[in-house]
Formats: structure tokens, sequence, C-alpha cells
């Protein structure tokens, strides 16, 4: 594809993944040899309706966000969901374990009621349309986006990890989390960031999704090793994996 | 080949001259834990630890490197080595790259890896303490004869050191007029060897290494195999942090000219779900008992069919490094010996 | 770029040599044909069954079988089936673009063994055609060296038939018995229909005098083998080309290994008697 | 003269989050004049009922992309006052030094990209790099500089992961310290020259003035503050604690918005930077004062596009006091202590400057320490009114300029106030008994 059009549109979430697309600093300018932004409204003034590939940050959440992105997917060649919030729902989702009134009277109070403050259960944007390719993580690593972006660009099916983050964190030489009696969601989790979090003496909260095949259940057996309960694991694994097929195995 | 004995202070004297001249990765301690990593002074040495938490091998074969760059002019060997002193490397970890030594050395010879190989002194020093799941004492190498450029062993309240090759010897030439050990100090070395092969039993393996080529051409259909799998994550951390674990995947990454580029070679594990996958989706190795099977027998009987070494030298680092504890070779060799008698 | 302190620079195993595109046509839906050229003009030197490592720069490598006969000077052929990156990348290639090449690699049929002076049975399940083909043309230039020869020629439908007019050829020739199968026909195949162990009871052989050449298809190799123990053929007169992911071809990456061996270097020609205990072989 | 304005920008750019701006105006009567915040509300009080206490800002932080440090830094807070934690001074360093890294971080983007091109008169920062490369290039470094020094202490670039209830899950090196001092130092020119140039643009920003109520951090002994000290006032001495917030906030919902909006002691009061300065000025260290000096910025100035003007004041404030919390640290020595914490029955607060303005989480924990109740009070939430009554009393003032001239001064205002929509889209008051 020779030099793509490109649009980025972001629903609801924190555009922290726009931000790290800001952070690539010179970087942006090399991304902007091989595309052409024709809007992005975080940094420029421009908009336009035509477009080749268009990158989509966040989650739905409202019936006519739903109707937007059908119509976005409608004139994109290619769409790509960037980071968590599109390619998961990411902590969004959190939500969905209540009710939708019960969330708004949660944080609205007696305005509950309110015709704009209407909400749905979150969907990833893969709930609603047709992915191409998602860019993982919460926020997406950077370097795994320009890595993407050129790819599409070459024609080459880009390669993402499907094994788990515990490959990366051994490759950067770290003391596994679990050696601390802390529960660590690597294990299960789709690699592709470099580990920062173990790196920086944190766990793994799962902001990746998890790898196709986590052996959840393994994780669950061995909670007690670690003087945990199968209820931490589940909390934890709620963060990133509310409503996600495993997690409540 | 000289026998010096230092005092500390006069090991870290000569320590620190090295470091005057020379790229050395030493030792240090890390938090609680252990890593090897540049030193920038002889005080940061812990000559003391119990293992250190990646193997050595990473210096010489990097988690990520670079094979080849590529561009207008095609294809060319990228052979980055400069010379440096690995220090404070245990004895099992050195019998682990004697291993590595030889795989990359036969048939197709790898520059890449022996180009580093040839740059790297080491530096081997005697256990002196024993880490928590070390069983080097049951494969045989809690303590090397031969192997490595200089041999460091406290006795005492001093080091014996030892030099095992020219190269170590020129790295000792700062200490010519140091006091050569005597005699009482090498019995006492012997002491420390005698103890360390008795010590480094944290877990006892029931058969002898050479038998377990034996053992596990008759254990291919071992209910342990499932048994354990089940709770395995296909993680591949035992695969990683193993010091004789050497599998690598390729990859290219193109500069935004989308001509100029690298090819890298980076770690990888057969204990991955995609490890034997290929283009069309048939993977050879699809369940993970499969895969966990195909770990131990790699370690204990395939290598040892190729290069008569069984490929586990008893670091014990899998066994701490497996976050569901089903990666203790030690526990399944036991187990499959149990069933032959 | 080899450091100053090597004394002697060693050859480095992975370092691709640039060979030029001759020839690219499609040949099926999936599948192109290729003909290349090392640049330096040094004959590739391979045997039949043997592979090369092909570079494409900023996709990757991947391991493809070369489909010509040695006999064949001054370039060599591959067909490649569009399955991913690489091989996509190669899909889109053009006469006069370069490639990488590293290789020949790997074991390779015993056309100047155990082959000679026997009859030959070649048995190809769609794309296992391509390697096979190296020694198909092989035996058909040195025809004197070999007893009769039967080819049987397996494909999922008739439009992934490869090689059609070399296949003419090879049916004409003397002393060689070819046979055509489609797992499901279409309105204009008129050949036979049926999966290609079917067509194996049809041709006589003397198991006592055959050596028999099978690539296909993983699942192919285990109904093949059964057939062919029926008729009495000897595990040690079965050679197979197994496939298998391969990052580095020369026995270091771990990638390929079945059980012990190395299909890079062990491989990917095997006699069928020295894997038939190799439990993750067939 | 007769003349109709018809204004209706849909989904102002360059900011963060969505928002529109409506106007309409005819014969000089202001018929419809509104900012609306039509942004897809989250409810993060309602995620985080339930989830244990460790888990909580991995949760918030994720509220903004922009600001994640500071509400990391929130929610620690509140949880630590809620359990009764504290934490050592080294620890309070150090959390101060990264809280900078996102002050840095965030007023170079503001300036630098989304606030320059109005400036300039052009859509977005790219044209810039072909016009204006040497400054271009200046903001880059110093946002570069911003973010990896986030990511070395705080262990990522957004949403930080070493920041735990009761310390450091792991520790920034003494020698890392010695290279941040170095490279803060030696971007002290950089700073200034970029200063310069918006010196010599600030013509440019509208002048307009109108008497506001600021609210900002104030520490005691007083400082220059971002991360200690009470909730204070312009329009009154007394400093509320964080604990009180609510009784600062007094947010309600407006039918033009999703996100909630605040008043005081007035309709409504400004939060961040000019905030900042007007309440602490005295207390800038010597370099950040002469900066305000150059830009003839004064205690008291109520032109809300000045904000831009005080953050640059406050990224030299930034650099400066970050210097000096290194000097302090290195010469106590990094200890190697790291976070411990266990979970104990509690309410608590937190208040700390995010860039755009004080920021206020509040929760309450079960004895094993999940959260049974959240409030976060945001700092654009606390501005949007502001922003509406600025907009009633900008508009009349403008009305005779050109469709587009007014357009311009709307946006530009909204910018001003570097608004963070995403982050206010998502609290309510909850009555806490
Ligand atoms: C000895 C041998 C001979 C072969 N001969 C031919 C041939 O003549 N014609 C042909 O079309 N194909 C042949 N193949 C299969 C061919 O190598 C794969 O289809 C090809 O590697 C797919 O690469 P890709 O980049 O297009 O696919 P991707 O799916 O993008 O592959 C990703 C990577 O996985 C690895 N990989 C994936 N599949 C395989 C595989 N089957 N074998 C080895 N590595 C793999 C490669 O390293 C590749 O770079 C042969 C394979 C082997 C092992
Ligand atoms: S810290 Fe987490 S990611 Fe790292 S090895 Fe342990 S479980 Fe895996
Ligand atoms: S198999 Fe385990 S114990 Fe043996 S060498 Fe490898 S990591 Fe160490
Ligand atoms: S470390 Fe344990 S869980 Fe991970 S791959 Fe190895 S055996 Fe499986």
């Amino acid at each position: 594809m020779s030099k793509p059009r490109v649009a980025i549109f972001d629903f609801a979430c924190c555009e922290g993944c726009q931000l790290q697309v800001v952070n690539l600093e010179e970087e942006l300018l090399d991304v902007l040899s091989v595309v052409t932004p024709v809007e992005w409204r975080e940094a420029m003034s421009e908009q336009s309706e035509e477009y080749d590939i268009a990158i989509i940050e966040g989650s739905i959440t409202r019936p006519e966000d739903e109707e937007r992105v059908k119509k976005i997917r409608e004139r994109a060649k290619i769409l790509i969901a960037l980071g968590a919030c599109a390619t998961t729902g990411g902590v969004n989702k959190l939500k969905n374990n209540f009710g939708m009134d019960e969330v708004r009277t949660i944080v609205y109070g007696k305005d509950a009621a309110m015709p704009h403050l209407n909400t749905m259960p979150t969907k990833s944007v893969a709930e609603v349309v047709k992915v191409d390719y998602m860019v993982h993580g919460c926020p997406i690593n950077n370097k795994e986006f320009t890595y993407i972006v050129r790819c599409l660009v070459m024609g080459k099916q880009p390669v993402i990890p499907n094994y788990p983050v515990c490959v990366e964190c051994k490759m950067r030489g770290n003391v596994c989390r679990y050696e601390y009696g802390e529960i660590c969601l690597g294990p299960v989790t789709r690699a592709g960031c470099n580990a920062p979090c173990p790196s920086a003496g944190f766990w793994c909260f799962g902001c990746r999704g998890y790898v196709d095949d986590p052996n959840v259940q393994a994780a669950r057996e061995v909670m007690d090793k670690y003087g945990k309960t199968v209820e931490d694991l589940k909390s934890r694994l709620l963060l990133f994996g509310s409503k996600q097929e495993h997690t409540d195995e | 080949m000289s026998i010096k004995k230092l005092e500390p202070a006069a090991l870290n004297r000569w320590v620190d001259g090295i470091l005057q001249k020379q790229k050395v990765y030493g030792i240090q301690a890390r938090g609680d834990k252990f890593v090897f990593d540049q030193l920038d002074r002889a005080d940061q040495l812990r000559l003391d630890y119990d293992v250190s938490v990646t193997a050595p091998k990473a210096f010489l074969q990097p988690p990520c490197e670079t094979l080849l760059r590529f561009g207008e002019k095609g294809f060319e060997s990228v052979v980055e080595s400069e010379p440096f002193v690995l220090f404070g490397v245990h004895p099992y970890d050195m019998a682990a790259i004697l291993q590595m030594d030889v795989v990359f050395a036969e048939g197709n010879p790898d520059i890449h890896y022996l180009e580093r190989r040839k740059n790297a002194t080491i530096v081997v020093c005697d256990v002196q303490n024993a880490s928590e799941n070390v069983f080097a004492g049951c494969m045989g190498t809690a303590v090397l004869e031969s192997g490595g450029d200089v041999l460091v062993t406290r006795v005492g309240s001093a080091y014996v050191v030892e030099s095992r090759s020219a190269r170590g010897e020129a790295l000792m030439e700062t200490i010519a007029t140091a006091p050569v050990a005597g005699a009482r100090d090498l019995g006492e070395r012997k002491a420390v060897w005698e103890k360390n092969r008795k010590l480094l039993r944290r877990h006892e393996l029931k058969v002898k290494p050479e038998q377990l080529p034996a053992l596990l051409e008759k254990s291919y259909d071992h209910p342990v195999w499932e048994e354990k799998a089940k709770r395995c994550f296909s993680c591949g951390s035992c695969n990683l942090v193993c010091p004789t674990c050497y599998c690598f995947n390729v990859r290219d990454t193109v500069s935004y000219n989308l001509k100029d580029g690298e090819r890298e070679r980076v770690w990888d594990g057969c204990m991955l779900a995609e490890f034997a996958l290929v283009a069309g989706g048939h993977n050879f190795r699809k369940k993970k008992a499969e895969r966990y099977r195909h770990r131990y027998y790699r370690k204990g009987k395939y290598l040892h069919d190729m290069h008569k070494q069984i490929a586990c030298v008893g670091c014990g680092r899998c066994i701490t490094a497996c976050v569901t504890k089903i990666a203790n070779p030690v526990e399944i060799y036991n187990r499959l010996a149990e069933g032959q008698k | 770029m080899i450091s100053s302190n090597t004394a002697q620079p060693m050859k480095d195993i992975y370092l691709p040599e640039p060979a030029d595109v001759l020839k690219a046509s499609p040949m099926t839906a999936l599948e192109m044909f290729f003909e290349f050229r090392l640049a330096s003009g040094r004959e590739l030197g391979h045997m039949p069954g043997q592979f090369v490592e092909v570079s494409i720069p900023g996709i990757g490598e991947a391991p493809i079988s070369i489909s010509s006969s040695p006999t064949q000077k001054g370039s060599f052929q591959m067909v490649v089936r569009k399955v991913g990156n690489v091989s996509g990348a190669m899909h889109a290639l053009s006469a006069g673009r370069q490639v990488g090449i590293r290789g020949p690699f790997g074991t390779h049929f015993p056309v100047d063994g155990e082959m000679k002076g026997k009859d030959i049975l070649f048995i190809c399940g769609g794309i296992g055609l391509v390697p096979v083909r190296s020694a198909i043309n092989y035996v058909l230039d040195h025809r004197d060296d070999y007893g009769h020869v039967t080819i049987l020629f397996g494909t999922k439908t008739p439009a992934d038939r490869l090689f059609t007019d070399e296949m003419q050829r090879w049916a004409s020739a003397k002393d060689v018995t070819f046979m055509e199968t489609v797992d499901r026909g279409d309105d204009a195949w008129k050949g036979n229909v049926g999966v290609i162990t079917t067509l194996i009871p049809k041709v006589r052989l003397d198991p006592a005098r055959t050596v028999a050449v099978v690539c296909g298809p993983p699942i192919m190799y285990k109904f093949v083998i059964l057939e062919l123990d029926k008729v009495g053929l000897k595990a040690d007169r079965m050679y197979v080309s197994l496939e298998r992911h391969m990052k580095c071809g020369v026995g270091k990456c771990g990638h390929c290994q079945v059980n012990g061996l190395y299909a890079c270097q062990d491989g990917a020609v095997f006699k069928y008697s020295d894997i038939a205990s190799v439990r993750e072989a067939i | 003269m007769s003349k109709t304005v018809d204004i209706h920008v849909h989904h102002i750019t360059r900011v963060e989050g969505h928002g529109n701006i409506r106007l309409r105006a005819e014969d000089g009567k202001v018929l419809q004049c509104e900012w609306q915040v039509p942004e897809a509300p989250r409810f993060f009080e309602a995620m985080v009922l339930g989830r244990s206490y460790e888990d909580i800002q991995t949760i918030v932080s994720r509220i903004c992309g922009i600001c994640s440090v500071t509400h990391t830094f929130a929610a620690i807070k509140a949880i630590e006052d809620a359990m009764g934690i504290t934490v050592s001074e080294q620890c309070d360093k150090l959390r101060m030094l990264l809280h900078y890294s996102e002050q840095m971080e965030s007023h170079s983007l503001h300036v630098g990209y989304l606030v320059a091109p109005d400036l300039l008169g052009v859509k977005s920062v790219v044209p810039l790099v072909a016009s204006h490369p040497e400054v271009v290039k200046k903001v880059i470094k110093l946002h570069r500089i911003g973010n990896q020094w986030m990511e070395a202490i705080g262990g990522r670039m957004t949403h930080p992961v070493t920041v735990k209830p009761g310390g450091f899950a792991s520790l920034p090196t003494e020698k890392y310290l010695r290279e941040l001092k170095a490279t803060l130092t030696e971007c002290i020119p950089d700073l200034k020259a970029v200063a310069e140039v918006v010196l010599s643009l600030a013509g440019k920003l509208p002048a307009f003035e109108r008497p506001t109520e600021y609210v900002a951090l104030v520490d005691s002994p007083r400082a220059y503050s971002f991360y200690h000290g009470g909730i204070g006032t312009t329009d009154s001495d007394e400093i509320v604690r964080p604990q009180e917030f609510e009784r600062v906030a007094n947010e309600y919902v407006s039918p033009q918005s999703t996100a909630k909006w605040c008043k005081w002691h007035r309709e409504s009061y400004m939060v961040g930077a000019l905030a900042r300065f007007n309440l602490n000025a005295e207390q800038l260290l010597p370099l950040a004062a002469a900066t305000a000096k150059m830009f003839g910025l004064k205690k008291g100035c109520c032109n809300p596009y000045m904000n831009n003007v005080a953050q640059v004041v406050e990224l030299v404030q930034v650099i400066e006091h970050s210097l000096q919390l290194i000097d302090e640290l290195l010469t106590a020595g990094i200890k190697p202590e790291l976070a411990k914490s266990t979970p104990r029955e509690g309410e608590g607060a937190g208040a700390v400057e995010a860039p755009r303005g004080i920021l206020f989480h509040r929760y309450a924990f079960d004895k094993k320490g999940n959260c049974v109740k959240a409030n976060c009070c945001i700092p654009t939430n606390q501005n949007h009114a502001n922003i509406q009554k600025d907009f009633e009393a900008l508009v009349p003032q403008f009305l005779g300029e050109s469709q587009d001239d007014i357009r311009l001064k709307m946006e530009m205002l909204v910018r001003a106030y570097d608004p963070c929509i995403s982050c206010s889209t998502h609290f309510l008051n909850v009555e806490f008994v």
C-alpha cells in the first residue's frame, strides 16, 4: 500500500494510547513518512471522511457510538483497534459487573435518569465490527504500534506474540513476582509489551488480554502455594479481563 | 599455571586492576537476589552468592542479538563483540557453557556465538552458599575439574586463585608476585570441593545421570507427562532460565524506508505453544504434555544421544522459575525411576 | 562486518547469498513457479530432496525445496505455495529481482545410492510433488541406472495439479507408469477420484526390487505407509520427506526436532525404517 | 448592523476528550452560548467497588492517560489516609520527583503541540516542523525528557506501576538520579529558548479579563505546591483539608454535560497553572520567578488565556525544584526500602495538583481492604462551569469580529484550560455518611 491515508478516532477511553503515539517524539515524523494522517482530533484540526486505515481507540459504551464505529468500518479498508479499551474493552468492562441503572446511580446519584447520561454494557470494538489488527495493551507499546504500521505498509502480516508475558519477563532477567508472594497475571497474559511492569517490581495485571489458550485453571490451583485464594486471583483477573471468557471459569 | 592465595583486600585490588583495562561483568546483588552486570568497583562483587537470576549464557547468546544487516547492498554479517571478563561463574554454569561451546562449534560453526566466546575470559568461582533448589551435586557439576580460565575458591578467610588457561594466566599477570597457595590451602580447597559435592543436593536424584537416557527410553507413555502438564502455562520460564537451553527464533525488523533493517535472533523455548507450529496451522507438538515431555527428553536423552552429556547441570533455576511448580527435573526423573523398580 | 579480531574470517552460516530471479510465474491459484541463479554464477550443487532457506529482506526466511534436478545446470527451480509472509512476498517477485539463498541443506533421496538399479515408486500428494520432481527428473535423466518407474500423484481437486505439461512427458517416457487421482473431481475431470492410497493397489510392483519415495501433507504418510506395508514393501525401502518449522536450517535453533532428530540435518529426507519408531515422526 | 453568528464546533480538536462549542447570535444579541461535554461517561466510581486497595490505582490511573501519575497519587494518598499508612521522607521526595515528570511532559505537550499552532496560525504541530524546526526540536526534547523521566521512576510512560500504597515497588538508582540531574540542568537553556518564543507570540493571546475565584493546593510551610497541602482559594484565607474536598467542589449535574460542574464561593472557579500561580506566586524559585517577570505575569492575573504562560513558568519551577530534590536524595543516599502495607478498614481522601488543576479522590474500604465507596473530583470538572462563564463574558466583547475570529478565540479559550475532558466525565458527589 503506497502511503495510506490514516484516520484516528477515539471512543470511551483515557486517550493514553494516542499519547503513546505522540510519545514517539521524532519517530512520529518517520511514521508520517509512510502514512498520511487525515484526521486526528487530539493533535490536528483537519478532518476527513476518506481514509484507508482507521485506527480506533476506546470502548463502545453508547448506542450512538455503536453506529459511529459501524460507519467508520464501512469507509475503512483496514481497521485497527488501538489499546485495551478497543481490543478487549479494558477497564471499562468492570462496569459490566453491575447493572446499568446501578452504575448510573452510583456515579450520578439523583440525576442518574438524565438522558445524556445513558450508557450500555461496554463492548470492545471487535464486538461491534470486524477488526483487522489489534494493538494490545493499556497503554499500547508504541514500538509494537509502529511495527504493525510498517508491516501493513509493506504488506506483511505482523506477528503478535501468542505466548505469555513471562517470556519477556525472563528475557529481562527479572525475579518472578510469585517469589514475593504476589499474584502476577504474566503466565496467562499475551506478551508483546516487553514486561515493563514486572521489570519495575509490579505484577502484570493483564492489560494485553489473554493468550489464545490461557491455563487459568493452573493459576487457580497454585494460589494456596503462595498464600492466596482463588478469589484473590479472580479479583485481579477482573481488572482487564472482566467478562472475558476465562475469568469466570 | 599459577595458583595464588589472595586475602580479600588483595583480591579486590586485583579485580580493580582488571577493571582498569577490561569490561567486567561480575556477580553482584540486586535487591535480595544476584545478577551478572557490569562491574564498576571490585567491592560490588558478591562471590558468596547462591545463584544468579539469569544464567551467564546471556553474555554469550544474548536474549536478542543482531545476526545480519540488510539494505541496498544486500545482506552483511554482524558480529558484535569485544573482549570482556565474566567474573564469578559457578561450576555448574561453567559446565553449561562448555555444553553450549560444543553445540555452537560442531557441524556448522556459529560465528556469532564463537566470537563472543573467544572474547570472553571466564572466572569460575566455587559455590559458597547453596541456593534453594540446586542439585548440581547429583549431576556431577558441583565442582569442575577443568573449564573456564581462572578458578577462585574461598578457603577460610582468603581465596585460592588458579589459572586454568593461557588467558587465565594473562589475567593473573598483575598478581604474579602474590604468595603461591601452599599445600595446606590446596588441602582446604579440596575439602571445599568435597563439601560442595555433598552440599549442593537440595533435591536428591535417585538415579545416576548416566542412567537417564535409558530411563527415558522406556518412559514415553508414562502418565506423569499428562498429569503434570495439565498445570503448565506454556510460559517457557523453565526454558529461558536454563543455562543449557539455547533454542532461538529469528525475525526481521525494518526501518521506515522499508528497505534497511536487521535480522535478529531471540531466545525461544520448546515449551511455548507455537514452537513447532508451521504455516497452514499444523502443530507438531500441539499438546502441552507433548511439549512438557519434550523438554525432559531433550535434557535427559536427545542431547545426550548427540553429545554424550546430560543437558541439565542441576542449577535448579527451573524449579524456582516455574510458577506452578511442575518443572523440577529431579522430581520427574525420580518418579520415572520409581516405576522401574 | 566481521570483527577485526577474527584471524581467519569463518563463514557465517546465517548469511544468505544473492540469487537472481530468472522466472516467476503462477502455476495454480496458490502456487508459483520460480527459477533462480546464484548471482555469483556458482552452481547450487544440491541433490534431489534438499532444500534451501530463501530470504526476503525485511520479511524473513523460509525453507523451500529445490524442485529442479541437479542435472539441469545454470539455474535451479522452486515452487512456492502462498501461506504467509515469506511465501507471500515471494509471490510478489518478478524476473530481475533478487532474493537471498542459504543452502542447500539436509539429506537427499538416495538417487546415487540405494535407488540405483531398483524399480522406483514415487508417491506424491499435492505440493509434495515439488521436491520429488527433482528426483523424478534426475532418475529420468539417468534412465538406464534405474528399473521401472512408477509415479503416483494425488491432489485435492484438478485445479491443484502441478507441472501438468511435464507430466505428459513423464507419462510417455520409457518404462514409466504414471497415475493421478483427485479427492474431488469436477465436470471436466475424467481421471481417478479418491485419495492417493487407492492408487497403490492398482500398481504392480515387486517389493524385493522397489524403493518408494513418499512426500505429501503430514496426514498422508500414515495411510500410504500402511498401504505399502500391505503390498510387502519393507520399511528400509521407503523414503519420506518431513516438513517441520525451521528457523536456522543448520541444526541449531531447535524448532525442527522430531524427537531426537533434526529435520534440517538428519532429514528432511528420512529412510522410513530409521524413523518408524520415532514417535513424533509420522 | 445586522449580523448572524452561528458557530457549532463539534468535537473541538487538539484537546483531550470530546467537547462542543455552540454559539448563536443575531443582531448583537446572544441567543445561545454553550460549552457542552458529550464525552461518553465511563463510571469509574462504580468500577472500583469491590476491588482491592492494591488494585485501585491500576484502575483509576486509566481515568486519564495524560495525568495518570496524578490520578495514581491522588488514589494512593487517599488509600494511605484511609489505612493510616505513612511513608518515608525518601518515598515522599521520590513521589514528588515522579510527579514533576508528568507536569513536564504534560505542560510541554500542551504549550508546544496543542497551543502553539493557534499562536502561529496553523492547524497542527505538523507544519511547524518545517516552518519552526528549531523550536519544535526543543519542545520535542523537553517532552521526551519528561517521558523518559516518568518511565525511569514510574516504570512506564503513562500509567505508572512503581507507586504502591506504602512506598515504591522499585527504586531508581543513584546513578540514574545523577544522570537525571545532568539532563535537567542541560535542558534549562532549551526551556528558556522555548519561553522566549512563547513570549514573542504572547501578544496573540486575547486581552480578556474576568474576575475569577482560583483554587489550588496551599502547603504549610508555604511552598509552590503540587503534591502537599490543603485546598486554598483566592476568595478567602481558609485552607480546607483534603478530607473535606466536597465542601469545595459542590458538584452538580448540568444538562449541557456528561461531566459534572463545580462551584464554591462564586458560580464557578478555576483550577490549574494560573490558579496555582495566583495562590503561590511568592514561593516560586528564582529562575521561575524571573520567567514570570519576563512575561509580566503577576499575582492576581485573571486572564484565563494566561494559563498557558503560567504553564511555561511552572515548567521552570518544576525543573528547579526537581534539581533540589535530586540533590537532597543523593546527599541522603537511596535506601533500599520497598513498599509494605496491610489493609485496614477506613475512609480517606487525597488531593494532588494535576497539570490542569487540583484533583481529589476519596475511598472507603472494608476490613479486607476492598473498596466500598469512591468519589473522584477531576480538575477539568471544576473548570467546566468557569469555561461557560468565560464564554458568556467573552462573546459580547468580541461579537463585532468575524465569525472565524470569534470561533478561534472560543477554541483557544477552551484549549487554554488544557482540559482533559475524557477524565472529567464520570464523577459526582457520592453522599458519604
Ligand atoms: C524442508 C522443507 C521444505 C519445504 N519446501 C517447500 C516448498 O518447496 N514449497 C513450499 O511452498 N513450501 C515448502 N515448505 C514449507 C514452507 O517452508 C512454509 O510454507 C514457509 O516457511 C511458510 O513461511 P511464510 O513466511 O510464508 O509463512 P508464515 O506463516 O508467515 O511463517 C512464519 C514463520 O514460521 C516458520 N514456518 C512456518 N511454517 C513453516 C513450515 N512449514 N516449515 C518451516 N518453517 C515454517 C518460518 O520460519 C516462517 O518464517 C517446506 C518446508 C520445509 C521444512
Ligand atoms: S513476574 Fe509475572 S510475568 Fe514475570 S515470570 Fe513471574 S509470573 Fe511471569
Ligand atoms: S533443567 Fe533446570 S536445573 Fe537443569 S540446568 Fe536447566 S534450569 Fe538448571
Ligand atoms: S515454567 Fe512451568 S509452567 Fe512455565 S512452561 Fe515451564 S513447566 Fe510450564
